[in-house]
């Protein structure tokens, strides 16, 4: 309805292959960009930016971590938690023994660790596929958590096994630690949001996504064009590994400021698969998607009795989260295995073709 | 400034470097090929004619040869068109989806010894026909694909003539341009072979000054400017698409886009999104009954917001395309329609930028052309033929009538003949017929008008009506002109009349056979509790009589609004009872009526609409689908309709009138 | 190099000093390797039976043990409670092959795989939601006194599990071989379209094979609830049979048992002998390095058939 | 099919199958197979059901490896390979039970086809620019040009798995060509189609042979289309050699006749 394509025509390969082709498409990602960078920080509460936008951002960026080993490899993988926990431990590692290092390189260097024990951990794809993969990647989840509990040299020794952020600054303007402002660190986050996002849509819409992409659809069929099945594969666990590392190192230094190794247990590798399963699979918009989602449903659960003065308690709220989440997930998988993002995506077309049915 | 204007811009070759002086980084041409929309600037553009020329001479093409263009709208034929012309030789675009005989007749009378055609398929045609008459005797190709085995002599790729031409260029960098420099205004500029109705297709020649002239006047009407876009989808051997396509681009410096395939025109016009835009009333005609039936599968919600707004827009939309008053909450509801319905309408359509819209060929359903212009879009008629470089009349913005063709286009001089013939002098009037100047002389006058063969007159406005071929306009016996295809085709715009056929040539008065449109008046019948079993019954039925009678009654207000056809309203009908057949003889496989054929099949019902009575027996054999034959007998009432004054009444029309969907 | 000789030898020699302490260690590894196999008995019942991988297994022990201790608690005797749990059990299969089996039949494996995962996540939070989620005990009356075999200590518990669990498998053997049914079951493992032609309807076989994989999680359910009381980790029992069904096949009832046994015993003498040296609570991890590194080489486990890839 | 007058240069050897024998546990799918395909030619290898055909082109291109037996490609004898050695090595193939990526459209199905072809590394990957943009546009002329040779503009942006059965076979096919291969394996390229979809089938194989000189074999069912369009043909009967030659004396064969009767294919 909105859209006014006739007359968008390309005249070029850069052109039609653009992430947003339609001009409608570039205004409205604008305009969303523009929101989040100066309406939000000017509007929100700081009690919003830090309990809705930034756990979103940082999920987001796990959920397109895993939406690339998952949604676009094809890998199932349950060990989400681990490497997010690997990037947490790596980032504190890194900024307690280089207090010089910037936290923009911090971050980057422990997502690259991350990458680093993914692509081990992925070396069983080699031999093993679908749910055996998905069960042999809980072995990471295990043993990560176990090693970041059990050694005491990754929390420097702390008794309390807890690790905090230290205080770090990005051009003079605090964004972890106590002096950092709300509005900081959601600017933070959110560049670092869009900057991953951009780069993950440039791999999955190039050479490489479309190898991933082809091993995901048919193994074999991809490997007998050429494709090599191990590498591509390592490359896409170590590119999901280095977004869940990231998103691990925001979620310690940004989001919580101080965390232990049991905020990156299994139950939250399942909390980012079902963000990807309901944002939708293979795309990076349902990553975003998804973790809205799984971010507002319980704030949405708790407020909703609240405000129809219904008395819930906290461990039922905990308990019908449950089953709305798997309910969820049951439903996508059944009506819209693409996820909200499909949905979208259907509802984009809808407009599109307005006032036609199809 | 113009670029025309300047009188020594008198031919192609010399607009174009005109062009590629003034706006040599402006795109000029564009076509859909591997996925996206190659381009080339004027500059470049020109460079590839060029090539093409100096090509062409290094074949032997002279000038005064004739070079026959066979293929879809390519690129690459319109800069033959140019290249040709460069070197004096006349090009001669073709039918591609002509019968082999025709293109032979065509290629051997205009003794075009060079093709240059679009692909391998065109090429085996050609073959074919110079296996037999001995010309083309050489083709050049565009598309390469397929055409590795061919050995065939003369055959080369237009690439490799290109080539050739470079190897000419850089032989003798000057020659082209004193090539350019020797043509002038009064020269032959291109050739269109118009197939007549009867006897072989004519050529008609038409010189610069002819094709430039008027499309100067044309752009200046329409102020068209290098900005506008076209889509060229409509067969280059068509007067109409080398005018606008080709004329109107070299002289307004607007670009021209060429579609991927005949396939993809719909979607390839979505996505140009053309400014200007030309499409027979078939086309616009498919594009609602697309519209239409596209809506049918939409939710109900969806279906009453789409009639809501169409509705609104019958009548404020039509009252703001004519810069009528129309009151603030009309405008606002029309602004919330062009957000809801009209403007996704358009962009799906792919009008949205579209500025004028014409229409030609043939008459226009008023609904049909009352839609798009509801939706705000600036569709036109206009009236034109080969012969005189098409501009004969165009309607000028704000003055849009359905049914009349516009007023005479400038330069352009009209008279109308004794017997309603429609006369016209203008700088665009054709040279001659090539080879056949019996026809050339019957068909212009000696003080310069050709006769256009069509029967019209100008209304009170100024706007000329057509309103049949010359021959088929008839008088009633009081020497009152009666146009039976005009009546005709007016009563044929009502969904609720499938056919109609008018008599009154010498007689009387006019009067007419009908024919219900079983589905229309069959689902009129269901939603009043009509019961009928057969289209014998419905026919016979008072309330589709009276249905019939609304519909004729309207045709007579329309008709009493012209003093000259005033006296023609009809008086009496009938509604036939069985559809006209071609098994039957009553239509042309093309379901053209055969009038006089139908006028003694039903002699008595003729008999009876003159005689004065109530009621009329026909007994008649029909055939049906499976061969066999019966004979089908019926007692058919024959009606009165008032006749109104000829004046122009208020019109109201009946609520029963107003086409269902 | 102290740490390597302290890891590697100390615990060789200590085996090689005390081996009845040694056999008692793995004497208890296997009684909880045939626990673990219980669990696992029920994953590659349905796995054979339609392919899909569920992991809603350990929730099914779960509500099984919280369905059976809540009718108990309600005052419902053990016997009429067992009974109306393993209805609630089959009615749980049939809602699932309905509601989301059917729905999903001929999508690929992981979509059902992942689908399981939702059901458990239901399963989980409808259950704890109905019966509550505080520890119940659950006591059917089998000893728990430390029993001397030949100088080896074990538990008496332990040992009527694993008679349980090793009636249970041959019961299952009989019903898989000896029965039509069985037979049936066992075609479609082969062939969805075979059988079709055994005159059985696909959905029937489902919500069986589904009723006899909660039948299984209601014995396993009661043995370890009984043994470690009746809370949510019970669901996490399931996380331990997963790497005994890697090592032993999904597809294998003997690997099952086997790989249960294996990684039983091994993750109890690592867990003595050598976990207090790294820190301790390696339970959660060995068994799965274990069984990756079996599936390095042998990819479709231990008794797994070999997959032959067509193109 | 007109192909008498097109100048077609047949060259040397490009690929020798010798005494190729593959098992799988006690079956055996092909038993001392040798036959050669030479450059620039069309190769058929015909069969009934079950002769062992598809494990021939497994073999070919390194999806099985022959239990006995040698294959030498270019000259060289090859030890055992990965598919994607093979593929690397300029054979490329299409399925008889179509193979495409289903989540993808026709355009980025081809597209995996050149991707062997494209070397940019990750770090330009990752901003889709530069060098890899310009990568992305040269691979995307070469893989519109097989768009083009295929006529399957209008489906370009469609995800394959809307497409109908015809359509996805040629899908599969261009995927093929935009790896440029050298040698062509076509495993029942017409199989399932109508007689329309045959035609355009034909024509598109032996234009690929004729315009870019490509070697091909190919499996087909269909006897009168391979015998139209194969230089020589080769056929398999449980997993033996039976004949070797030009499609008239392999149409001559007794034993080729008999195979065919017997089993009830014609």
């Amino acid at each position: 309805m909105l859209y006014r394509e006739a007359g968008q025509f390309k005249t070029s390969y850069s052109a039609d292959q653009g992430i947003f082709p339609i001009l409608q498409d570039r205004i409205g990602m604008a305009i969303i960009l523009a929101v989040a960078f100066v309406a939000v920080p000017m509007v929100a509460s700081d009690y919003f930016l830090s309990t809705i936008f930034i756990p979103f951002l940082v999920f987001s960026v796990a959920a397109i971590g895993l939406n690339i080993l998952t949604g676009y490899c094809g890998q199932l993988s349950l060990g989400t938690g681990g490497f997010m926990a690997c990037g947490a431990y790596a980032a504190y590692k890194f900024a307690t023994a280089f207090p010089e290092l910037n936290i923009v390189i911090v971050f980057l260097l422990s997502g690259g660790i991350s990458a680093a024990v993914g692509v081990v951990f992925g070396v069983p794809s080699l031999r093993i596929k679908g749910f055996y993969l998905a069960v042999a990647t809980l072995a990471s989840q295990f043993f990560l958590i176990w090693l970041f509990t059990k050694v005491p040299w990754f929390v420097n020794y702390s008794p309390s096994g807890v690790i905090s952020a230290p205080p770090r600054a990005v051009f003079g303007w605090y964004v972890t630690g106590i002096e950092a402002t709300a509005e900081a660190k959601y600017l933070f986050c959110l560049t670092f949001v869009a900057v991953l996002a951009l780069v993950a849509k440039n791999l999955v819409r190039g050479r490489i996504g479309r190898a991933w992409m082809a091993i995901r659809d048919m193994d074999i069929a991809a490997e007998i064009i050429g494709i090599r099945p191990l590498q591509t594969k390592l490359l896409a666990f170590a590119v999901s590994s280095f977004y869940c590392g990231v998103a691990g190192a925001l979620w310690a230094f940004i989001y919580t400021s101080s965390v232990e190794a049991l905020a990156f247990d299994i139950n939250r590798s399942f909390q980012i698969l079902f963000m990807i399963i309901i944002g939708g699979l293979g795309s990076i918009l349902g990553a975003f998607l998804g973790a809205a989602f799984i971010v507002l449903l319980p704030i949405f659960l708790s407020a909703v009795p609240q405000a129809m003065g219904v008395p819930v308690t906290t461990s039922t709220l905990a308990h019908l989260e449950f089953m709305i989440f798997g309910g969820l997930i049951v439903f996508f998988l059944i009506v819209e295995p693409h996820g909200l993002a499909r949905l979208w995506q259907l509802g984009k077309e809808k407009l599109r073709l307005w006032p036609f049915p199809h | 400034m113009t670029p025309a204007r300047d009188p020594r811009l008198d031919t192609f070759p010399k607009l174009l470097a005109h062009n590629v002086r003034s706006r040599g980084g402006r795109p000029a041409m564009r076509e859909k090929d591997f996925g996206i929309w190659q381009s080339w600037s004027w500059a470049e553009m020109a460079t590839e004619i060029r090539r093409l020329a100096a090509g062409f001479a290094s074949l032997g093409v002279a000038r005064g040869d004739k070079l026959v263009l066979v293929g879809d709208n390519r690129p690459q034929l319109y800069w033959s068109i140019c290249a040709a012309q460069m070197l004096g030789a006349i090009p001669v675009p073709v039918y591609q989806d002509a019968v082999a005989d025709e293109m032979a007749y065509v290629i051997g009378h205009a003794e075009a010894w060079l093709a240059v055609v679009e692909d391998q398929e065109q090429v085996d045609k050609l073959l074919a026909i110079r296996a037999k008459t001995g010309l083309p005797r050489t083709i050049a190709y565009n598309d390469p694909r397929g055409m590795r085995g061919y050995g065939d002599e003369g055959l080369v790729a237009l690439a490799d003539v290109s080539k050739q031409g470079d190897a000419r260029i850089a032989a003798d960098p000057g020659f082209l341009d004193a090539e350019i420099a020797k043509g002038q205004g009064s020269d032959h500029s291109v050739m269109l072979y118009t197939s007549g109705t009867t006897g072989q297709p004519k050529g008609v020649l038409l010189s610069y000054d002819n094709v430039i002239k008027t499309a100067q006047s044309a752009v200046d009407f329409d102020r068209l400017t290098e900005t506008d876009d076209i889509l060229a989808y409509l067969p280059m051997a068509w007067v109409g698409d080398h005018v606008f396509s080709y004329a109107q681009a070299y002289v307004a410096g607007f670009c021209v886009s060429c579609p991927e395939s005949g396939a993809t025109v719909m979607t390839d016009l979505r996505e140009i999104g053309p400014s200007f835009f030309f499409a027979p009333p078939r086309i616009f005609e498919n594009i609602l009954t697309q519209v239409s039936i596209r809506m049918e599968d939409a939710s109900a919600p969806k279906r009453a917001m789409y009639r809501y707004f169409m509705r609104l827009a019958k009548t404020t939309g039509i009252a703001l395309m004519d810069k009528k008053p129309v009151g603030l909450a009309d405008r606002l509801l029309y602004a919330l329609g062009e957000l809801l319905v009209y403007g996704p309408l358009k962009n799906t359509l792919g009008f949205t930028k579209m500025r004028v819209g014409y229409t030609a060929g043939e008459a226009i359903g008023p609904d049909i052309f009352d839609f798009y212009r509801s939706l705000g879009l600036n569709l036109k008629q206009l009236y034109g033929m080969t012969e005189a470089s098409v501009f004969v009349c165009m309607q000028p913005d704000g003055q849009i009538k359905a049914d009349t063709v516009g007023v005479p286009a400038p330069g352009v001089e009209i008279k109308i003949a004794e017997n309603g013939e429609v006369l016209v002098k203008s700088p665009g009037i054709f040279q001659s017929y090539f080879k056949n100047d019996t026809a050339t002389l019957s068909a212009k006058t000696p003080d310069g008008y050709y006769l256009t063969g069509d029967a019209g007159f100008f209304d009170k406005d100024g706007h000329l009506k057509i309103i049949d071929r010359a021959k088929d306009v008839g008088r009633l016996s009081d020497g009152t002109l009666f146009a039976p295809k005009y009546i005709e085709n007016k009563l044929k715009f009502f969904s609720y009349v499938k056919e109609a056929v008018a008599f009154g040539h010498g007689r009387d008065f006019a009067s007419c056979i009908l024919c219900i449109d079983l589905d229309a008046v069959g689902n009129w019948a269901e939603r009043k509790g009509i019961a009928y079993a057969s289209y014998q019954e419905l026919a016979a039925k008072a309330e589709v009589q009276a249905l019939a009678l609304e519909c004729v009654e309207q045709v007579n207000r329309d008709l009493a609004e012209d003093a000259n056809l005033a006296g023609s309203q009809i008086r009496r009908f009938l509604l036939l009872h069985k559809e006209l057949d071609a098994d039957d003889g009553e239509l042309t496989r093309t379901r053209k009526v055969r009038r006089s054929f139908i006028a003694d099949r039903y002699a008595p019902l003729v008999d009876g609409l003159y005689s004065g009575a109530e009621r009329a027996f026909i007994s008649s054999v029909v055939t049906f689908e499976d061969g066999r034959t019966g004979k089908i007998e019926a007692d058919l009432a024959i009606r009165d309709v008032p006749r109104f004054a000829a004046h122009r009444p208020a019109i109201v029309p009946p609520p029963a009138l107003q086409k269902a969907g | 190099m102290d740490f390597a000789i302290d890891f590697l030898f100390e615990p060789l020699k200590e085996i090689w000093e005390f081996p009845i302490f040694f056999v008692e260690v793995v004497v208890g590894g296997i009684l909880t390797g045939v626990m673990y196999s219980l669990v696992a008995l029920g994953f590659v019942l349905i796995f054979k039976a339609s392919g899909v991988f569920n992991f809603a297994q350990g929730a099914m022990v779960l509500c099984a043990a919280l369905t059976f201790v809540g009718f108990h608690e309600l005052g419902v005797p053990q016997w009429l409670s067992l009974i109306l749990t393993l209805g609630v059990m089959v009615a749980l299969a049939f809602a699932i092959e309905r509601i989301v089996l059917r729905p999903l039949v001929n999508q690929a494996p992981i979509i059902l795989f992942m689908a399981t995962i939702g059901i458990t996540f239901f399963i989980d939070g409808f259950f704890q939601m109905v019966w509550g989620e505080d520890v119940k005990r659950l006591d059917i009356g089998i000893p728990k006194e430390p029993l001397e075999i030949g100088g080896v200590l074990v538990n008496t518990f332990d040992i009527v599990a694993a008679l349980v669990a090793g009636t249970l498998v041959g019961v299952l053997a009989f019903f898989f071989q000896s029965t039509r049914i069985g037979r049936a079951l066992r075609a479609v493992a082969d062939d969805h379209q075979a059988a079709q032609s055994v005159g059985i309807p696909l959905q029937t076989i489902w919500v069986i094979v589904w009723s006899v994989a909660g039948i299984v999680a209601l014995v396993a359910g009661i043995m370890w609830g009984s043994k470690l009381g009746v809370q949510f980790s019970l669901a996490l029992i399931a996380l331990k049979a997963l790497p005994v069904l890697i090592l032993g096949g999904f597809t294998s009832i003997p690997g099952a048992i086997i790989g249960g046994l294996i990684i039983g015993v091994g993750e109890k003498v690592a867990e003595v002998f050598w976990a207090a040296k790294i820190g301790g609570g390696i339970e959660d991890w060995f068994a799965y390095i274990l069984a990756l590194f079996f599936l390095m080489f042998r990819p479709q486990g231990l008794f797994g058939e070999r997959i032959i890839e067509r193109v | 099919m007109g192909r008498a007058h097109i100048a077609r240069t047949i060259g040397d050897t490009l690929l020798k199958v010798e005494n190729v024998s593959l098992g799988f546990g006690g079956v055996k799918a092909l038993t001392d197979v040798s036959f050669d395909i030479a450059k620039g030619e069309i190769r058929a290898i015909i069969g009934p059901n079950g002769a062992g055909k598809s494990s021939m082109l497994n073999c070919i291109n390194g999806f099985y490896q022959p239990s006995q037996g040698s294959i030498s490609y270019k000259g060289v004898v090859r030890g055992a390979m990965r598919p994607y050695e093979a593929a690397r090595g300029g054979i490329a193939r299409t399925f008889q039970n179509i193979a495409l990526f289903k989540g993808m459209s026709t355009l980025d199905n081809i597209m995996t086809g050149r991707l062997l072809k494209m070397k940019r590394g990750f770090f330009w990957q990752c901003l889709h620019w530069g060098p890899a943009q310009a990568e992305e546009i040269e691979h995307r002329e070469t893989v519109e040009r097989v768009i083009d040779f295929l006529e399957i503009q209008a489906i370009r942006k469609t995800p394959v798995g809307r497409l109908p059965y015809g359509l996805q076979k040629r899908v599969e096919l261009g995927r093929a060509l935009a790896a440029e291969p050298e040698l062509l394996l076509l495993d029942e390229p017409m199989a399932g189609m109508n007689l329309e979809e045959k035609e355009d089938m034909c024509r598109f194989i032996l234009d690929v042979n004729e315009q870019f000189g490509t070697t091909i074999a190919l499996i087909e069912h269909d006897m009168g289309v391979v015998m139209d369009i194969s230089d020589r043909v080769v056929v398999l009967e449980y997993g033996r050699k039976i004949a070797d030659g030009t499609p008239d004396t392999v149409k001559a064969d007794p034993k080729v006749i008999a195979a065919y009767l017997g089993t009830g294919h014609g």
